[in-house]
């Protein structure tokens, strides 16, 4: 195992509560008893389908909101929602890049102010134009002049997520989340970023949480996945583990379901587009099934399966899933 | 942005329309007493009810006063009416609504409930009712009094829009670097509005002139001002219309109308720019685009 | 009889503005056949969504279709019909009976107001007069069935249903007439991978049934190879190469298609370290001289930023680019 | 969007919870909410009055008694002191017990007596005159809307075309010009100069009210001034909110997919354009209904129409705060109930407000 988690989620849950009308109100379940550990120079990718909690995991650890119940924990110390320059302290050492490179800058700021404002928030107290600059360049926008004074609406999409990047890098922090940071650039642009993040990562030691629906880039960037189904985390391990030999129906489902054109295109050129069986849609997180939650979608779905949420199961490489098809054998053996 | 702004026609003409008013408000009255030597309540009992002239170039009320110093001193009064009414209704609409957008929870209910409840009430009903005690009073008691019921309408615009933009990601990132909610509410998201706020302003602008010319002709602004809406009201009993005076009823009914005509051409400037949706294409680059199509199909066969 | 449905000849759509017009369609040429998915890949800026308003003439101002042909032989009609000179009353006619469109998010594309069979039910009824209300009723529960729909999905207004079931839906909504062209704009970018699987597995099912011809535009290119039959890449408002889909994927022609497919990571092949194309996507309003691709291509030689190259056949395929073109031995050799 | 209570729902949900606040949910309480907040309105209206003559400079129930005094030659009996200090303000009692004196008093519908036609009770004078300001501003505001967003759809369906170009910049003008200015004028020119209509008043002299035929008519005729000038000015807001609706409407990706339907033009127009973008215009109506009928005030003031307007008008210039006061409640709840019926009308409109069964 490596050394200690930088930052962690400890069984976390969380809940919302959804105004309807006169005092009329539902509870969104959207996460439920998930943990998580991101350490120094590894990459965690978090994998789920929209609305399965992934993003609600990532702001918890921006701590956008107190979770329900169990803590967040920078090195091993559990954190709350705070305000002012304790707020600051921790925005020091966690940063977060969004998904929507047009939405995420200012259009009335220029890639200077952005820049600027990190560093001065953050007490830097060097040269800041030359600081600017070294930020620029380690996000690859050079020749540098040319675009710190740029607005955003003159820059590309991914040269916006660039600048993004370079702003969450002016604080120096030791862990960088990232909701879908790819997902929104033009094709040709996300290996690109997803290369950069992996330099980041190794360069500067940094802990990156990449979270996506893409498993392909989730396995080109990360050394770990995690699976995560209607705010449950159901599978997760070394990434090759993961999607080589899935365990969890869930993540065979989503594997089947990936795009993956050296799979089907056979040399007669004749495409055979792998169809799967009508699989059902996720549930509602206001009134979710019982027990697991793939249940009703799960092919395999046994009586408990409705009841309990399966216990982890770990094989010895570090992989595990919550699985009562695993969890009965390990029983039985 | 200024400069999209300033291009347009629309704009230009409206600004321009609106600043010669300005500058009327601002300086007509010493220009009537300076320049063309003529007071708006002078009674020339000479020339009474007499139509445009050399002497009087508006022409006269019934009581011979001149209708063009009327016209220039009532500038000042319905625009400061209408001054008071837009710039207090303004910030209030802008405290309120942008305090409810940013602040949500009980604090964004309680408030939305006030302006929904403003924005029910029938407005110029209650401040006919408040005017009725304070039985007349000049334009800035006036505009007050409209600025103060008058602020809901653009309020209900200015949350929804505030809640949109405290929800963009670039305020969600720029709080995640630890920025202030002071700052946040000042640099990142009140420059959105700027848009909105002008043309609240502007549209609450027209709003206390008009106000203030109703309730002016009502007879429930002071005796002693001149403004548009009194010289109407005068006009109308003097039976300006049944004796053929035009000249004395008609100029102050059209400023009042030139003046938002104005504000509203520049409206709809600021409005093209805040919902791109409503610019139209240039229907002859189109058309002339069609053309050369059929034209370079034509030659090809 | 030809086999080619579609056949578009130098389509160039401009988007009309006082500065000067911008061609977000250059010359596009190409032939779709009948009960064949073609797709069109492209990013941002490549001028594919606008490709889809002009294909089904739904282009608004301040794009105009200014130049080219797009000659649609529907069943039924022994001469080619080109579909840009027509005027709107002409169009209706073939308009879902014979042509019809799936856009990109179905929760914009139903009418919000109105319950999902009555959405069906109009353009049954308009375009078969003869069908009453019970039949429109009857086919409509038909239709959603092809797609796994109920009856009683047909009573809700759209907000009541998920994202899935409304694209579904409004696939079903696409086969209503027996169309004989499904255009997709992005058809499956608004649902979940599992959902974007079963749905196009519908389709494809769907089309070997009924037989109808695809359009498909995307952004998502290793989706495409497994879907499509051919595969039309588009650059710059240009289209770069047309081949099979295996082609496409395992012999690509043109530079910037090679740079494309391997910008997908794969799924279970060994991973390597893969780069993505360097610089941006151009600016229509500014675009490189020559071609457009110039700037970020790796294999760019003399003729690139001065020439535009014109599509043509090598092999099987159809390329745009000067490496494949007669002279190059030339150039190389000089 | 449009809906404040959606928006802070999207608040507060965030992104992973969006999806589920979509699916459907029992919206039972759409119009149970809005009579809650009504009653809010009505409370604060009552509330507003019980305190303005209060915060005045001076002691208008003071005033008021000695008005009478002057006017009948001798003081008021202790009955009408008492009401008039509960109503205004007395100097001997706290405000909280003033403020339940008061309540009790309006809900046992005591308004009080009018000072200018003292004694008649102020209910009677309201009730009189209620019924012609709500022929007059209900037929007008109907008349303007109907006629104002018909207008606006057929202009938006076609922006930039020639009726476009004449109506929208016309319908804008008229909306900045003072009302009462073109109603002065229309009085001269249709009644005075042209005979069409009569100058003033709201039915013949020598018609009795009731149920019969002549006063039915000669009302009519009495209206048809009146309501058309505030149709001339009030319908310019509706073209130009619908239209500019109509043209955001129309680049939604239904609108489109409806035309490629193939569906005539009319079917698209009226079926998908239009029906969507006049919910804004119904929430847009319930909310100028307020201000119609506060504008009211000046047509009925102009046309010397026996509505609240001309009552309210009469009371302020003979200082009648009982009148005032009464008049400025009942208006109010006028248009608390034009917005209940605006709203109806709404969740007929939208699916999305009514319960999903």
């Amino acid at each position: 195992m490596p050394d200690p988690a930088v930052l962690e989620a400890v069984d976390v849950s969380m809940r919302f509560t959804v105004r309807g009308g006169l005092g009329r109100t539902a509870t969104v379940r959207a996460l439920e008893h998930v943990s998580l550990r991101l350490h120094r120079g590894r990459t965690v990718a978090l994998v789920g389908e929209s609305g399965s909690g992934k993003t609600t995991l990532a702001r918890l650890f921006a701590l956008m909101y107190q979770p329900t119940s169990g803590e967040i924990r920078l090195r091993g110390e559990p954190v709350g929602v705070r305000r002012g320059s304790t707020a600051r302290a921790y925005y020091s050492e966690v940063q977060m890049v969004l998904q929507d490179p047009f939405a995420s800058l200012n259009p009335m700021h220029t890639v200077r102010h952005n820049l600027r404002r990190a560093l001065r928030l953050h007490h830097f107290d060097g040269d800041l134009e030359e600081r600017m600059h070294e930020l620029l360049r380690r996000v690859s926008l050079t020749p540098t002049q040319d675009f710190i004074g740029k607005l955003p609406h003159e820059l590309s999409g991914g040269q916006r997520q660039r600048v993004s990047i370079a702003r969450a890098l002016a604080v120096a922090p030791k862990v960088l989340l990232g909701d879908e940071p790819i997902s929104m650039l033009d094709v040709s642009m996300r290996l690109d970023l997803l290369n950069l993040l992996a330099s980041l990562r190794d360069e500067e030691g940094l802990a990156l949480l990449y979270i996506t629906h893409d498993i392909a880039s989730a396995r080109y960037l990360a050394e770990e996945i995690c699976v995560m189904y209607a705010g449950q985390l159901v599978e997760g391990g070394p990434a090759e583990q993961v999607i080589q030999n899935p365990q969890h129906p869930y993540t065979k489902l989503l594997l089947e379901a990936s795009p993956d054109p050296a799979r089907t295109v056979s040399a007669a050129g004749q495409s055979s587009f792998l169809p799967i069986a009508d699989a059902g849609e996720p549930p509602s997180l206001i009134d979710p099934p019982g027990g697991c939650r793939f249940h009703p979608r799960c092919p395999v779905a046994k009586a408990e399966c409705r009841t309990a949420f399966p216990a982890r199961t770990s094989a010895a490489d570090g992989h595990w899933t919550n699985c009562w098809l695993y969890t009965s054998e390990s029983e039985a053996s | 942005m200024v400069l999209r702004f300033l291009s347009g026609w629309k704009v230009r003409a409206g600004l321009t329309v609106f600043l010669l008013f300005c500058l009327l408000a601002l300086l007509g009255p010493w220009f009537c007493s300076s320049v063309l030597h003529i007071s708006p309540t002078a009674l020339d009992v000479d020339s009474v009810s007499t139509p445009p002239s050399a002497g009087h170039l508006l022409g006269t009320t019934a009581s011979g006063q001149d209708v063009l110093a009327q016209l220039i001193t009532g500038a000042r009064q319905s625009m400061i009416a209408g001054l008071v009414a837009s710039v207090l209704g303004t910030s209030i609409a802008v405290l309120v609504g942008v305090t409810a957008g940013l602040a949500g929870g009980v604090v964004d209910s309680v408030l939305t409930a006030l302006t929904n409840v403003f924005l029910t009430m029938p407005a110029f009903a209650l401040i006919f009712v408040i005017s009725g005690y304070t039985q007349g009073g000049g334009p800035v008691v006036i505009g007050i009094i409209i600025g103060i019921f008058g602020w809901a309408g653009g309020t209900r615009a200015l949350r929804s829009q505030t809640l949109s933009l405290r929800n963009r990601d670039f305020v969600v990132a720029m709080r995640m670097l630890g920025e202030s909610r002071v700052r946040l509410a000042l640099v990142e998201v009140l420059p959105h509005l700027i848009g909105w706020i002008s043309a609240m302003f502007l549209g609450g602008f027209v709003g206390g002139v008009l106000a203030e010319a109703g309730l002016a002709f009502l007879g429930l602004s002071s005796a002693s001002t001149v403004s548009w809406g009194s010289m109407i009201s005068e006009a109308q009993q003097g039976n300006a219309l049944l004796g053929g005076m035009w000249w004395w009823f008609a100029p102050p009914g059209l400023c009042i109308a030139l003046l938002g005509a104005s504000v509203t051409l520049v409206n709809f400037g600021i409005d093209e720019i805040s919902n791109p949706r409503l610019r139209n294409a240039r229907r002859t680059l189109v058309r002339r685009a069609r053309q050369a199509a059929v034209k370079g199909a034509d030659s090809d066969e | 009889m030809s086999d080619d449905l579609l056949e578009v000849r130098g389509l160039t759509v401009e988007y009309v503005a006082e500065g000067g017009s911008v061609r977000a369609c250059d010359d596009v040429s190409f032939t779709v056949r009948r009960g064949e998915i073609l797709g069109v890949a492209g990013e941002s800026g490549s001028g594919k969504s606008t490709l889809i308003t002009a294909l089904t003439r739904l282009e608004r101002p301040p794009a105009v279709t200014t130049a080219g042909q797009i000659l649609f032989r529907p069943h039924g009609v022994a001469e080619p019909i080109d579909l840009v000179p027509l005027t709107e009353k002409q169009l209706r006619k073939h308009r879902w009976r014979d042509l019809a469109i799936v856009m990109q998010s179905a929760m914009n594309a139903l009418n919000p107001v109105l319950r999902l069979g009555a959405q069906f039910t109009d353009v049954l009824r308009h375009h078969d007069r003869g069908l009453g209300r019970a039949g429109a009723e009857r086919r409509t529960e038909e239709l959603l069935s092809l797609v796994g729909l109920t009856a009683a999905q047909a009573r809700s207004y759209p907000h009541e249903l998920s994202g899935g079931t409304r694209q579904r839906a409004t696939i079903a909504l696409a086969l209503a007439c027996g169309a004989d062209l499904v255009v997709m704009d992005e058809p499956t970018t608004a649902v979940d991978v599992v959902m974007q699987r079963q749905i196009l597995a519908n389709v494809l099912r769907l089309r070997d049934e009924l037989g109808f011809a695809v359009v498909l535009v995307t952004h998502d290119l290793s989706l495409l190879v497994e879907l499509a039959d051919r595969i039309a890449i588009m650059y710059a408002g240009k289209i770069v190469e047309v081949g099979t889909a295996h082609d496409i994927y395992h012999r690509p022609s043109h530079p910037y298609t090679a740079g494309l497919r391997a910008s997908f990571p794969p799924l279970h092949a060994p991973v390597e370290r893969l780069h993505g194309i360097p610089g941006t996507p151009p600016d229509l309003r500014r675009l490189p001289s020559g071609c457009a691709f110039h700037p970020r291509c790796p294999k760019r030689f003399e003729p690139c930023d001065s020439v535009v190259p014109r599509l043509s056949a090598v092999g099987d395929q159809e390329v745009a680019c000067h490496l494949h073109s007669h002279d190059r031995s030339e150039v190389v050799d000089a | 969007m449009t809906d404040p209570m959606m928006a802070s729902e999207a608040a507060l949900a965030e992104p992973a919870a969006k999806e589920q606040t979509a699916r459907p949910r029992r919206r039972t309480s759409y119009l149970g909410k809005r009579l809650g907040f009504y009653l809010l309105v009505t409370w604060v209206a009552v509330t507003l009055n019980f305190f303005i003559p209060r915060l005045m400079p001076g002691d208008p129930a003071t005033v008021m008694i000695a008005q009478i005094t002057q006017r009948t030659g001798q003081p008021p009996n202790p009955a009408t002191v008492e009401s008039i200090r509960l109503l205004f303000g007395s100097p001997d009692q706290s405000l909280i017990t003033q403020y339940w004196g008061y309540l009790g008093q309006l809900i046992h519908g005591d308004l009080g007596l009018s000072i200018s036609q003292y004694p008649v009770p102020v209910a009677d004078l309201v009730m009189s005159a209620l019924p012609w300001t709500l022929m007059l501003v209900g037929s007008a505001t109907a008349l303007a809307f109907v006629i104002g967003v018909g207008l606006g759809i057929l202009v938006g369906w076609r922006p930039g075309r020639g009726l476009d170009s004449v109506v929208t910049p016309l319908s804008t003008v008229v909306g900045v010009v003072p009302y009462f200015w073109v109603a002065l004028l229309a009085v001269w020119i249709f009644a005075v100069k042209l005979r069409w209509a009569p100058v003033s008043g709201g039915y013949a002299p020598d018609a009795t009210p009731g149920f019969n035929l002549p006063f039915m008519a000669s009302a009519l005729g009495y209206g048809a001034l009146p309501v058309a000038t505030i149709v001339f000015s009030a319908f310019g807001g509706w073209v130009f909110g619908q239209r500019n609706m109509m043209v955001t409407t129309l680049s939604e990706d239904y609108v489109l997919l409806a035309r490629a339907k193939g569906l005539p033009g009319w079917t698209v127009m009226l079926r998908y354009a239009a029906r969507n973008a006049l919910l804004p215009s119904v929430t847009n109506f319930a909310l100028a209904i307020g201000g119609l009928v506060g504008g009211s005030l000046l047509t009925e003031i102009v046309f010397s129409y026996p509505g609240m307007g001309f009552l309210l008008f009469d009371a302020v210039s003979n200082r009648d705060y009982p009148t005032m006061q009464a008049v400025f409640l009942l208006i109010t709840l006028t248009v608390l109930l034009a917005n209940f019926l605006a709203d109806s009308l709404y969740v007929l409109l939208d699916p999305r407000t009514r319960e999903a069964s």
